[in-house]
């Protein structure tokens, strides 16, 4: 802290020069902010603007830089300054833009203007620059859990990319389900006929590569590290455990097939004649290029009817809720089998909407017609164990029942995930039989995360994955699902998706190497440390981290692992002790900044409501607010912040017993259709709140002081509205008590 | 100069015949515009869109390609063209057949050779409101007018023959224009808002199941009045047929009371070339068009 | 402008919707140089014109600030914008593209700060609200638009307000000479990432979008739920009227072999969402119905719990049919539905206030048009060419270019194509060390 | 019951129906049923006739008056996603309901078609004032009259107009050599019949 040199640059570009007295916002920044050199500049962005601030860095040795311009958001290619501690003073999109351009406001304006400059200095003061924690390692060497086609590509993908892959596979052989499969659907147009699985061919590959290494009928013991520094005890064949480190982790450990003994409807298990989709594989298989036989009697099959949704897209206890995606393209090829064998064999598929979607899908349905397969729409009630098909024509709008001499149930994939630990989570508090279901399960990475062995999982047991706009992202960094493991897929959706996961691992190794942070804040340097003198042991920030980055040392201290951190601040906002921080954004720099606002006397009547705003979300939202110059109450004062879940109880607290009149927390939507980029984080903000009304009452505040909401980024009119319903609701319960 | 072309006339437009105002005007309509049509000798009737009952495919093919065969004996290298759009059609979907299935095409070469006849299949087979756009033009056709058909208010009801499955390149199936463009180069006034222009008449089964079909012209004549039409015109015989000669049934059926002249559109471009009610073929229309005549007496 | 800086290890993404973005970005943390080619003044594509997505009904947007904010913070990702590629040249790890750079007329001094806007008057066409809407000559395409500059529309440079633009602008920004230019740029591999167009829907006649004003688009339909659309956020018909009982028509122009042979993917989910909208639209007013007329709805693996909640929203009515025609009633003049419920034939003529036609996606440029050589499959998509997955040659297609995705497999199949295209970067730069 | 969707009836149209190689084709959208002019007097619209098909509905499908509907609009083709030939199966559907003699006892269509191919058998041309007589006693004697005096104004106009020609009754319009034609028809016929089992 020693030898700082800071300077603030006031522009007076866009507008704020007419609107607000620079000169009086200068001598705030000289006077009450302590800035060694403050400017101001009729267009900071400008080549002349930057370079007066760079010079003052070259020449001045300036190395803390506060910019009172626009938002954070606008200009950052102009004002972009390596090795510098930096923050922006929103003076535009913040203050003008949303408030009149009038004479009566113009008092008002000028107050907010100096307030942010004030906390823009404040945060300066205590900002540090990165200096992460020297934990930094490159290993290029990629951990594939699950042998499959989504492992194979991966590791494929991967070695082609010239990185060392090493694929653990629990059965005796490469290939998973598909290596099970006569053909797969076609990937190439005209999209006709079944097409070769090359399962074979990615075998070989995979023996080609030097940098390949495949441990079969392993299993993985136990993971440990971090990106760049994973350690895995391989359980080898041999029975052995060989230990190997790794840079990152994909977890391709696919699915396993449901279980058709559940469908007692079918009659599945009271006749051989009655397969499963895998079933029929085996069967195509043994049948070569002749024709297929029936399992019972050997004799030739004539008539083959497919039931499409078989024990899916069900509400019933026991089935499949979700769709597994792949199945009605693969009845049509499995129906091609018989055909392409043999016209005279009468196929039929039942279906109730057939999914067969793209130009691939489409064209594929044509061609089962083209051979002759027949597609009826219909649900079926009941299959008996002599064969006969019971359903309801939806078409012809009866009741039907027809004889096959082979019925194959299109089942769906259940996905292989490891051990689902939320629910071992939840179980502390109430163990209950259903719960234990739920935790049975062997798990697949043995990871000695404090947060339990696996990967956290969606609903439906799916492996973690953010499913719209960053599929690949999980809440263990540096591990990521793919394949049938993360969605139900066909074998060229899986084939994409482990080329997606294998750069993403890469991605992960090459970030970790440089101690940079992973998505969201890709880039990000900076890193979590914490007062050992300070800390209680409690646990909190290693309960509460979304991403289970902190482990526990053998003192039971928190062990923080940079390289699984994102960087959001959850165990900050978490610790009681106030303990945790990062060089750039920490208690002080937030508490500083709420301290370094003007309170003006409650006679004034000018109150101050503090927003502390998702930089994600919320900020862009006020961004665009004043962007369309929506207007709001001239008592906000906005801090950004990395995310909800790094506000720490203290700091409401703290400004609301100093005078603060109202408190708004504005994070993201939580729940399970959560949009917070760091998973939990507005969450724990809305519970820290809960648990504060106590206190406040104790203090004789009124608990609607301090709000949490809920906003997205598209609230450009709604956050406005929430600042003056809060400016009124102030009004009616008065000032604060608390104004010295 | 002249444009010669096979031309094959086909059943209902002979002389007496319920298209024959038809024939008549296409004459008219042709020395005007200086195109020559030249009759396939002895052409025999398509089968029509009926044929198929007592047909079936490859009789009914036969008789098309026996007119084909004729006409590209007696005119070759000339396009056959149709005034009837079911005769258009029939032949020019036996064309195409024929040049797709070989098994067709040989068992129909046998059948001709019956006949002493051989089928090469090279002629196009066009339709005479093609070759009207296509080879004169809507400016082309403009610019022979000498009676303009100033205030006319006609809808044009293409139906479905002139129109699907082939009908005229660029034109839609839906809400095809060509027709209105035709009236406008004339001088009329064409309602683009007629909502029933390739609306089905009901065809031959007109004779057969009257009451349904009549039910059909009930709304093609409706939606006319609704459009501010006076007058309707088309191009295909059947519909013409069916949607004037019937209106006394329709309006007792109904309690309508229409009275709508319907023409050919090459009866309303013979009058605005100049000729004479007669040599329009007006003076065969069953509900008069007065207007026309009126316009073509001046 | 001089030529980019570019060498034989530089990745080229050609096109800036989700996609693009994806495959540029997660490429350029990889630690490459990229290039990323967007022929509109902004990035972001067509999800950028969407309002919320499905399943999660969050917003676009969200996703994109993340995705603007990794560009800004890179200094391997190079963005040019208003620029399109003519012709590539060139084998794998060593391509040359041809890229002409349409004039913006509005130069990197621009703060967007508005002024210019203000200052002009005449109106234009609004694409980004496919035209529901006028916007100035000087115009952002949004208020998320990057890069944040203003653009200026080349139909008004000449005009007084072109003039007037340029004496608003406080900070030389606005330059009217600007010319178009053609640079040349040096490649590995190139990504193409073109993405997708709706439909024509004026070729689906029997809908009669180009005859009836109370028939549109879901692309149109979904503008209108923006609350800075063009009606603010209501259902409107174009007399002004709410729109209370919609038809939405699915495969329109999809699965057709007279229009798109191919099945379209998206179009099932985003009705299905549009209900859901709807609901949110009216909120506790329940006088309000969705009528979804279907062949087979495609809401594929986890996400059909999404079309179970909506066969449960007792205002949506679900119609296993092919519409017909869409007529006008004699008196009211409201569009009509015909055809067919094939659930046990049923015929219907259905009036309603407003129709959506569900139009499928075609790819933007297909791949008979490419500038280079690849191969397309019947329905102009680009795929992989026969020797490897890995595509053609150096160059890889990535989302809606290869084949009609939803935005989370376009990402999925982006990503990837970024690690082909790392691929040949790395063997090349093996090969030169 | 256990025929229930056993293809024979599909394979058999596919043999014996003008383009009946088409109806595998068919998804099931219902286009075809909704575009059909007549489409309310359709018992069974073309898809589910299809369907039917698939079903193995053999009598049901061809003792059907259905496809006697089709007014040969060309709707159905113009707008079918899968580019079905639908108003040919059609009628081939009619015909070869007829030829296997399950076509509906009296289908005026059917009927009428009959005479149409006769009465143009005859010379080569249509005779459409004997067409029209034939028609009008279709049905029978009694029957006749009762249509002929309905239709008598409209007869008497189409005379009037000249459109229609009493003396036709005694010969009319016809090809110089009909025999010619009727060999070539006879022909054709007696090779469909060898392709199909039409006979």
């Amino acid at each position: 802290m020693s030898d700082t040199k800071s300077a603030c640059y006031i522009c007076k570009g866009c507008g704020i020069g007419e609107r607000l007295d620079a000169g009086q916002l200068s001598n705030i920044a000289t006077r009450e902010g302590r800035m060694q050199i403050v400017k101001e500049h009729d267009f900071l962005c400008n080549a002349e603007g930057v370079k007066m601030i760079r010079d003052d860095i070259d020449n001045e040795n300036v190395n803390k830089v506060c910019i009172a311009a626009c938002s954070r958001r606008a200009k950052t290619e102009a004002f972009n300054f390596e090795g510098v501690m930096m923050n922006r003073t929103n003076l535009r999109e913040g203050v003008i833009w949303i408030r009149p351009d009038d004479e009566e406001s113009r008092e008002t304006t000028q107050e907010m203007a100096e307030d942010y400059i004030r906390m823009g200095c404040a945060d300066l003061k205590y900002m540090n620059l990165e200096s992460g924690s020297g934990q930094q390692l490159r290993n290029d060497h990629i951990l594939i859990v699950g042998g499959g086609v989504a492992g194979m590509t991966s590791a494929i993908e991967a070695a082609q990319a010239g990185y060392k892959a090493t694929i653990i596979e629990k059965s005796g052989e490469l290939g998973g389900w598909a290596g099970k499969l006569k053909s797969r659907t076609p990937s190439v147009a005209p999209y006709a006929d079944p097409a070769d699985t090359e399962i074979e061919a990615m075998k070989a590959a995979i023996d080609a590569f030097a940098d390949v290494t495949v441990h079969l009928n392993a299993t993985v013991a136990k993971t440990s590290g971090a990106p760049g520094r994973f350690s895995a005890d391989i359980a080898t064949e041999s029975g052995s455990i060989v230990t190997e480190n790794f840079g990152a982790i994909i977890q391709a450990t696919g699915f396993n097939a449901y279980d058709a003994n559940n469908l007692e409807q079918f009659s599945y298990g009271k006749s051989a004649d009655i397969v499963d989709q895998a079933g029929l594989e085996a069967l195509a298989l043994a049948a070569g290029d002749g024709a297929i036989k029936r399992p019972s009697n050997g004799a030739e099959v004539k008539r083959v009817v497919f039931v499409q949704c078989a024990g899916q897209r069900s509400d019933k206890d026991g089935e499949l809720s979700y769709c597994s995606g792949h199945c009605c393209s693969t009845s049509i090829k499995q129906a091609m089998y018989f055909k392409d064998q043999n016209p005279d064999i009468d196929t039929q598929i039942i279906y109730t909407d057939l999914r067969t979607p793209g130009s691939a899908g489409e064209d594929f349905y044509r061609s089962g017609q083209r051979k002759g397969v027949t597609f009826t729409k219909g649900v079926v009630s009941e299959v008996t164990a002599d064969l006969k098909v019971k359903l309801k024509d939806l078409i012809l709008d009866e009741e039907i029942e027809e004889q096959a001499d082979l019925v194959v149930l299109a089942t769906g994939q259940v996905p292989n995930a490891g051990i689902n630990i939320d629910a071992v989570v939840s179980d502390e508090d109430n163990a209950g039989e259903e719960a234990d279901n739920k935790i049975a399960g062997i798990s697949v990475l043995n990871l000695d995360y404090r947060q339990g062995p696996d990967m956290p999982q969606l609903r439906d047991g799916y492996a973690d994955s953010h499913f719209i706009c960053f599929p690949y992202e999980t809440r263990r960094t540096g591990i990521y699902a793919t394949g049938t493991v993360r969605r139900p897929m066909d074998i060229q959706q899986a084939k994409d998706d482990a080329a997606g996961a294998a750069l993403k691992a890469i991605q992960a190794l090459e970030n970790a190497a440089l101690g940079r942070a992973a998505h969201p804040r890709s880039g990000d340097l900076s890193f979590p440390q914490f007062r050992k003198e300070g800390c209680t042991q409690c646990k909190r920030c290693t309960v509460e981290c979304p991403f289970g980055a902190i482990n526990e040392d053998e003192d039971r201290y928190p062990e923080f692992n940079e390289s699984r951190c994102r960087r959001c601040g959850t165990c900050m906002g978490a610790c009681p002790v106030r303990v945790i921080s990062f060089e750039n954004y920490s208690l002080n720099t937030l508490g500083e900044q709420i301290k370094a606002c003007d309170i003006p006397d409650e006679f004034e009547e000018k109150p101050r409501i503090l927003v502390l705003a998702c930089e994600n979300d919320a900020y862009p939202a006020l961004d665009q607010a004043g962007m369309n110059k929506i207007t709001y109450n001239p008592f906000v004062r906005v801090i950004p912040v990395r995310c909800l879940g790094s506000i720490n109880s203290s700091l409401v607290i703290d400004a609301v017993t100093s005078g603060y009149d109202g408190v708004m927390l504005m994070g993201c939507p939580k729940g399970d259709n959560y949009q917070c980029h760091f998973v939990r984080g507005s969450e724990m903000a809305h519970e820290r709140m809960s648990k504060i009304e106590d206190t406040l009452k104790g203090q004789g505040l009124e608990p609607e002081r301090v709000q949490p909401h809920e906003v997205s980024i598209a609230d450009i009119q709604r956050i406005p509205q929430l600042f003056n319903e809060m400016g009124e609701l102030i009004g009616e319960i008065g000032m604060s008590p608390f104004k010295f | 100069m002249s444009k010669s072309y096979t031309f094959y006339p086909g059943c209902s437009s002979q002389d007496k015949a319920s298209g024959s105002n038809q024939q008549i005007s296409v004459a008219a309509t042709c020395d005007a515009l200086d195109i020559t049509l030249n009759d396939i000798p002895d052409w025999n009737c398509c089968g029509a869109s009926i044929g198929y009952a007592g047909g079936g495919e490859l009789p009914r093919i036969a008789l098309s390609a026996r007119n084909i065969a004729l006409a590209e004996q007696s005119n070759p290298g000339q396009d056959i063209v149709a005034s009837c759009p079911a005769c258009w059609l029939a032949t020019r979907e036996a064309k195409e057949r024929l040049a797709h299935s070989d098994t067709l095409r040989t068992d129909a070469q046998a059948a001709l050779a019956e006949g002493g006849l051989e089928y090469k299949g090279e002629a196009n087979v066009r339709h005479l409101t093609e070759v009207l756009i296509e080879d004169i033009g809507y400016e082309g056709m403009a610019s022979k007018v000498v009676k303009p058909l100033e205030g006319i208010k006609v809808a044009s009801y293409v139906g479905c023959q002139a129109n699907r499955p082939y009908g005229i390149t660029g034109e839609s199936f839906e809400n095809p224009l060509y027709l209105d463009k035709m009236s406008e180069a004339m001088g009329a006034e064409a309602m683009s808002d007629y909502q029933k222009k390739s609306q089905c008449c009901g065809g031959a089964l007109n004779f057969s199941e009257p009451e349904k079909s009549q039910a059909l012209v009930k709304d093609i004549l409706e939606a006319a009045y609704d459009s501010g039409a006076e007058m309707l015109v088309t191009p295909c015989a059947m519909c013409q047929m069916n949607t004037e000669a019937f209106q006394d049934d329709i309006n007792k059926t109904y309690g309508t009371n229409f009275n709508m002249p319907v023409v050919y559109y090459s009866q309303m471009m013979a009058v605005a070339y100049g000729k004479s009610a007669k040599e329009a073929g007006l003076d065969q229309q069953i509900i008069r068009a007065s207007k026309l005549e009126e316009i073509a007496a001046k | 402008m001089t030529d980019a800086i570019a060498t034989n290890e530089t990745i080229v993404v050609v096109g800036g919707g989700i996609s693009g973005i994806s495959a540029a970005i997660e490429a350029a943390e990889c630690g490459k140089q990229v290039i990323l080619l967007e022929k509109n003044p902004s990035l972001g594509g067509r999800v950028s014109q969407l309002y919320k997505y499905f399943p999660k009904m969050c917003h676009p947007t969200c996703g994109l600030e993340i995705n603007y904010r990794r560009t800004k913070a890179n200094p391997n990702l190079q963005v040019y914008t208003m620029a399109e590629v003519n012709k590539i040249d060139g084998t794998s790890g060593d391509y040359t593209l041809d890229v002409t750079l349409k004039p913006r007329y509005v130069n990197e001094n621009c703060t967007a700060c508005g002024a210019c806007a203000d200052a002009v008057e005449g109106e234009y066409d609004d694409e980004f609200n496919y035209g529901m809407k006028k916007r100035k000559g000087a115009y952002l395409t949004s208020t998320m638009a990057y890069p944040q500059r203003y653009v200026i529309d080349p139909a008004m440079i000449g005009t007084d307000d072109a003039e007037k633009a340029k004496a608003a602008c406080t900070v030389n920004a606005v330059d009217l000479d600007m010319q178009e230019e053609t640079i040349s740029i040096k490649a590995g591999a190139v990504i193409w990432a073109t993405g997708w167009q709706p439909f024509d829907a004026n070729k689906i006649q029997p809908y009669a979008y180009d005859r009836n004003d109370n028939v549109i688009t879901n692309v149109e339909f979904e503008r209108m739920l923006d609350p800075f659309g063009p009606t603010g956020g209501k259902i409107l018909r174009k007399d002004g009227s709410e729109a209370r009982n919609v038809a939405f028509i699915q495969c329109a122009g999809s699965r057709d072999r007279n229009y798109l042979k191919h099945c379209s993917r998206i179009c099932c989910m985003a009705t299905l969402k549009h209900t859901k909208l709807m609901r949110e639209c009216y909120g506790a007013d329940e006088n309000w119905k969705a009528s979804i007329y279907y062949i087979d709805i495609r809401a594929i693996d986890r996400i059909d719990d999404f079309h179970q909640e909506v066969k449960a929203d007792p205002n949506v009515t679900f119609i296993k049919s092919k519409v017909a025609s869409v007529t006008r009633d004699r008196d009211s003049g409201n569009p009509v539905l015909n055809g067919v419920n094939t659930e046990g034939y049923h015929r219907y003529a259905n009036e309603h206030d407003l129709v959506v036609l569900a139009v499928g996606m075609e790819p933007s440029v297909k791949a008979d048009q490419l500038p280079a050589n690849m191969i397309g499959d019947g329905s102009g998509f680009i795929q992989a060419d026969a020797e490897s997955e890995a595509g053609n040659g150096g160059i890889f297609a990535a989302g809606v270019a290869g084949e009609a995705l939803d935005v989370n497999r376009a990402v999925q199949n982006a990503t990837g194509s970024a690690l082909r295209a790392i691929q040949v970067i790395n063997r090349v730069s093996s090969t030169e060390a | 019951m256990s025929e229930q969707y056993t293809n024979n009836f599909l394979k058999e149209v596919e043999q014996n129906v003008e383009e009946g190689d088409w109806v595998k084709m068919c998804m099931q959208c219902g286009v075809c049923a909704g575009s059909c002019p007549l489409g309310p007097h359709w018992a069974h619209p073309p898809q589910e006739i299809f369907m039917m098909i698939r079903a193995n509905k053999r009598e049901e499908v061809l003792t059907s008056d259905s496809m006697w509907m089709c007014t040969s609009c060309y709707n159905c083709i113009a707008r079918c996603p899968r580019e079905l030939p639908i108003t040919h199966i059609m009628h081939g559907l009619a015909r070869y309901a007829k030829v296997q003699g399950l076509a509906p006892q009296n289908q005026p269509t059917a009927k009428f078609g009959q005479l149409f191919w006769d009465n143009l058998m005859k010379k080569g041309r249509v005779n459409e004032l004997k067409l029209g007589v034939a028609l009008y006693f279709m049905n029978g004697f009694v029957e006749g009259i009762k249509t002929a005096l309905a239709k008598s104004g409209l007869g008497m106009a189409m005379v009037k107009t000249k459109r229609m020609d009493p003396m036709e009754i005694l010969g009319g319009h016809g090809i110089k050599d009909p025999g010619s034609l009727q060999k070539i028809i006879k022909k054709a016929q007696e090779l469909e019949a060898a392709r199909t089992q039409s006979n």
